[in-house]
C-alpha cells in the first residue's frame, strides 16, 4: 500500500465531506448550493486524478511525445462542468422563487411557515 | 516538483473549503467559491487535463460567480446561524468520510500506468484517433465523434435548464422595458472601466471564435467558446445596463438560437442516418471519411457553442429582469 | 529559476488566500480574488514551461479575461446596504 | 552565447518579478486598511509583467511568444482598471480610509 499515492483521493474525500457537511448542517439555501458545488468539484478532481499518468502529457497529440494521460475522464468531466452550471442556475432560480414565496431562504423559517398553514 | 505543486494546491483547496463553511456573509462565501474554482482549475492544469481546466476557468470561476452574486441580490446577503446542533451532522460526515477512505485503500495509486482505467478504451483513443478522426486534440475527437451521442444528451440538458430558468423566473416583457431609463446602476460613474471594457469586448468576441474553431487543434471547443462569447455580452450588459444590451442582442432571437443549436446537432445526426450510416457517424458526410469527420465535428461544435452561449445569456438576463421587476415592486 | 518562481508564486497565493479569509471588508476580499486570479495566470504560464508544453497559454488568457469580468460583476451586483449593522462594524477598517 | 544571454536575462527577470509579487503579497497582508492594501496590490501588475517578459526569453516558438505578449498586454490593461474601479466603488460606498490622527496614535 502506497500512502503517498493515495493522498489525492483522501483530499478529495475531505473536500467531498466538507461539501456534504455544508449541505446537511447549514440552513441557508444558497449556502447549500455552494456546498453542492464544492461536492461536485471534488468529484471532478477524483475523476481527473484517476486519468493522470505519471510522466504523461496532456492528451493533445504532438510529435515526440508518447505517453498521454487518459482522455476519457476529461471528456466526461468537461461536459459535467457545463451541465453542473446549468443545474446550479436552475437551483438558484428555484431559490429566488422560494424567497419570493416565503420571504426567506432559511430552511427553518420556511418549515415554520409551512407548519402554520 | 509536480507532486509538490499538487500537494500545495490541494491544501489550498481544503483551506478554502473550510473557510467557506465558517463564513456567514454570503457575498464572501461566493467570492471564496470563486477562488476555490480557480484553484481547482489550476489543479486540472497540473494533472494534464487542459480542456477541463479551460472549461472550469470560464464556467466555474466566471459564470458561476456572476450567477451566484446576481441571485444574492434577489435573496439576501446574510446567513442566519443555524439553530441545529452541528454535532450530529459532523458525526454523519465523519462516518461517511472514514468509510470512503476505507474504500480508497483498494484503489490503484495516483498516476500508475497499470491502473484498470488505462487498459480498456483509452489506448484505442490515443493510438488510433489520429488515423480515424485526424485531429490532434483527442478530447475533441472523443467528445464530438466517439461519444457524440452522449454529448448530444448533455447539450439537451443545458437547453432544458435554460427553459427551466425561463419558466421559473420569466416576467412579462412590457414591464421591464418601462424601467429602461433608471437602470444603469452604479456602473454609470465608472468611466475608465466603461471605456476600457468597450474597447476590449470585440477582442473577447474574437477570442471566443478562436477558441471555437481552434478547439480541434488545441484546448477549446464549443462549450468553452459559448461561455466566453456569453461572458462578453454579459460584460456589456453589466456596464451599459440590460436594456442597452437587449438592443444589441435581441432576446427572442437568443431564445430561438438556443433551440437552433440543439437542432443543428440533431440534424447532423439525421443527415448521417439518411446517408446510410449510424446516427452521428460523420464518415458519411463527405466522400473521404476523415474530411467527413472534420466537417461533422465542426458542425456539432458550432451547435454546442450556439446553445451554450444562448442559454448562458438567457439565464443571466432572466435573473436580472427579475431583479429589476422586484426593485419596481418594493421601492 | 522556473522552479523558484513557481514556489514564490505558491507562497504569494497562500498569502493572498489568507487575506481573502480575513477580510475584513468585502472590498478586501474582492481585491484578494483579483490578485489570486492574476497569480493563477502567472502560475499557468510558468507551469507550461515547467512541464515542457508551453502551447497551452490559451488557458492563461481565459483566466485573465474571466478574472476581469468576475471582478466587474461583483462590483456591479454588490449593493452596499447602509441599514445593515454588520456593515457598519465592518466599515471602520481596523489595523491588523 | 545567445543561449547564455537569454537564460540569464530570463532568469533575472523572473527573479525580479517573483520578488515584486512577493513584496506586494506581504504588503496586502500587512497593511492596515483597504486603500493601503490596494496600493500594495498594484505592485503585482509590474511583477506579472516582468515574469511574462522573462518567460518570453524561455520560449522558442513564435506563437508562444505572441501569446505571452498578448497575455501581458491584457494584464497591463485590465489589472489597473480593475483596481481603479474597485477603489472608486469602495470610496463611493462610504468606506473611509484609515487616518492616523492623534486619537489613533495614543491607542
Amino acid at each position: 500500500m502506497n500512502v503517498l499515492g493515495l493522498y489525492n483521493y483522501w483530499v478529495v474525500i475531505a473536500l467531498m465531506m466538507t461539501g456534504f457537511y455544508i449541505v446537511i448542517a447549514h440552513g441557508n439555501l444558497i449556502k447549500k448550493l455552494v456546498g453542492l458545488t464544492i461536492f461536485q468539484t471534488s468529484v471532478f478532481i477524483l475523476y481527473i486524478s484517476m486519468s493522470t499518468v505519471t510522466g504523461g502529457s496532456a492528451p493533445i497529440l504532438k510529435e515526440g511525445i508518447t505517453l498521454y494521460s487518459n482522455p476519457l475522464p476529461h471528456v466526461l468531466i468537461l461536459t459535467a462542468i457545463v451541465v453542473g452550471i446549468a443545474t446550479t442556475a436552475l437551483g438558484l432560480a428555484l431559490v429566488v422563487r422560494i424567497n419570493e414565496a416565503y420571504g426567506s431562504i432559511e430552511e427553518d423559517v420556511i418549515q415554520q411557515k409551512d407548519d402554520e398553514v | 516538483m509536480e507532486a509538490f505543486i499538487l500537494l500545495a494546491l490541494l491544501s489550498f483547496l481544503v483551506l478554502t473549503a473550510i473557510a467557506i463553511t465558517r463564513l456567514t456573509d454570503l457575498f464572501a462565501v461566493v467570492m471564496l467559491s470563486g477562488i476555490y474554482s480557480l484553484i481547482s482549475a489550476l489543479l486540472f492544469v497540473v494533472m494534464d487535463a487542459v480542456d477541463v481546466a479551460f472549461t472550469e476557468a470560464s464556467v466555474g470561476a466566471g459564470i458561476s460567480t456572476l450567477l451566484m452574486v446576481s441571485s444574492l441580490r434577489l435573496a439576501g446577503r446574510y446567513e442566519r446561524p443555524s439553530r441545529h446542533n452541528p454535532i450530529l451532522g459532523f458525526f454523519v460526515v465523519l462516518v461517511a468520510g472514514s468509510l470512503l477512505i476505507y474504500a480508497t485503500l483498494d484503489m490503484p495509486s495516483f498516476g500508475s500506468i497499470n491502473a484498470p482505467i488505462h487498459q480498456y478504451v483509452a489506448p484505442h483513443y490515443i493510438d488510433d484517433s489520429m488515423k480515424e478522426i485526424g485531429l490532434p486534440n483527442i478530447v475533441t475527437s472523443v467528445l464530438a465523434s466517439y461519444r457524440g451521442y452522449d454529448t448530444m444528451g448533455e447539450v439537451a440538458v443545458i437547453f432544458t435548464a435554460g427553459i427551466g430558468v425561463l419558466a421559473l423566473l420569466s416576467i412579462s416583457r412590457r414591464r421591464s422595458v418601462e424601467r429602461e431609463k433608471t437602470e444603469h446602476g452604479r456602473m454609470h460613474e465608472q468611466m475608465i472601466l466603461r471605456i476600457v471594457s468597450k474597447a476590449l469586448i470585440p477582442f473577447i468576441l474574437l477570442f471566443a471564435l478562436y477558441v471555437q474553431f481552434h478547439g480541434d487543434y488545441g484546448p477549446g471547443g464549443g462549450f468553452q467558446a459559448g461561455v466566453i462569447f456569453a461572458a462578453a455580452i454579459i460584460l456589456y450588459a453589466m456596464l451599459f445596463g440590460f436594456p442597452a444590451a437587449e438592443r444589441v442582442v435581441n432576446f427572442s432571437l437568443v431564445r430561438l438560437l438556443s433551440a437552433i443549436g440543439v437542432l443543428i446537432y440533431g440534424s447532423v445526426g439525421v443527415v448521417s442516418l439518411i446517408s446510410g450510416e449510424n446516427f452521428l457517424d460523420y464518415t458519411a458526410l463527405a466522400a473521404d471519411p476523415v474530411s467527413g469527420q472534420h466537417l461533422g465535428i465542426m458542425l456539432i461544435e458550432l451547435g454546442v457553442g450556439i446553445t451554450v452561449a444562448s442559454v448562458m445569456m438567457i439565464v443571466f438576463f432572466t435573473f436580472n429582469a427579475r431583479a429589476l421587476q422586484r426593485k419596481e415592486k418594493y421601492l | 529559476m522556473l522552479t523558484a518562481a513557481t514556489v514564490a508564486i505558491l507562497v504569494v497565493m497562500l498569502l493572498t488566500l489568507v487575506r481573502a479569509f480575513m477580510g475584513p471588508t468585502l472590498y478586501d476580499r474582492i481585491l484578494a480574488v483579483n490578485l489570486f486570479g492574476t497569480k493563477t495566470v502567472l502560475h499557468i504560464a510558468i507551469l507550461g514551461f515547467l512541464m515542457g508544453r508551453p502551447d497551452f497559454l490559451d488557458i492563461a488568457m481565459v483566466y485573465a479575461l474571466i478574472n476581469f469580468i468576475s471582478v466587474i460583476g461583483i462590483l456591479r451586483f454588490f449593493e452596499y446596504s447602509k441599514r445593515d449593522k454588520r456593515d457598519k462594524r465592518e466599515r471602520a477598517s481596523k489595523p491588523l | 552565447m545567445m543561449d547564455l544571454f537569454s537564460s540569464l536575462a530570463g532568469g533575472s527577470l523572473l527573479f525580479a518579478g517573483s520578488f515584486l509579487c512577493l513584496s506586494s503579497a506581504v504588503g496586502t497582508l500587512r497593511f492596515p486598511d483597504f486603500y493601503t492594501r490596494i496600493h500594495a496590490a498594484s505592485v503585482t501588475d509590474l511583477g506579472a509583467t516582468l515574469i511574462l517578459v522573462g518567460l518570453i526569453f524561455y520560449s522558442n516558438e513564435g506563437i508562444v511568444t505572441a501569446k505571452l505578449i498578448m497575455i501581458m498586454l491584457f494584464i497591463l490593461i485590465t489589472s489597473p482598471v480593475a483596481s481603479h474601479a474597485l477603489a472608486k466603488s469602495a470610496r463611493h460606498s462610504g468606506l473611509k480610509p484609515l487616518i492616523y490622527d492623534k486619537k489613533f496614535k495614543n491607542r
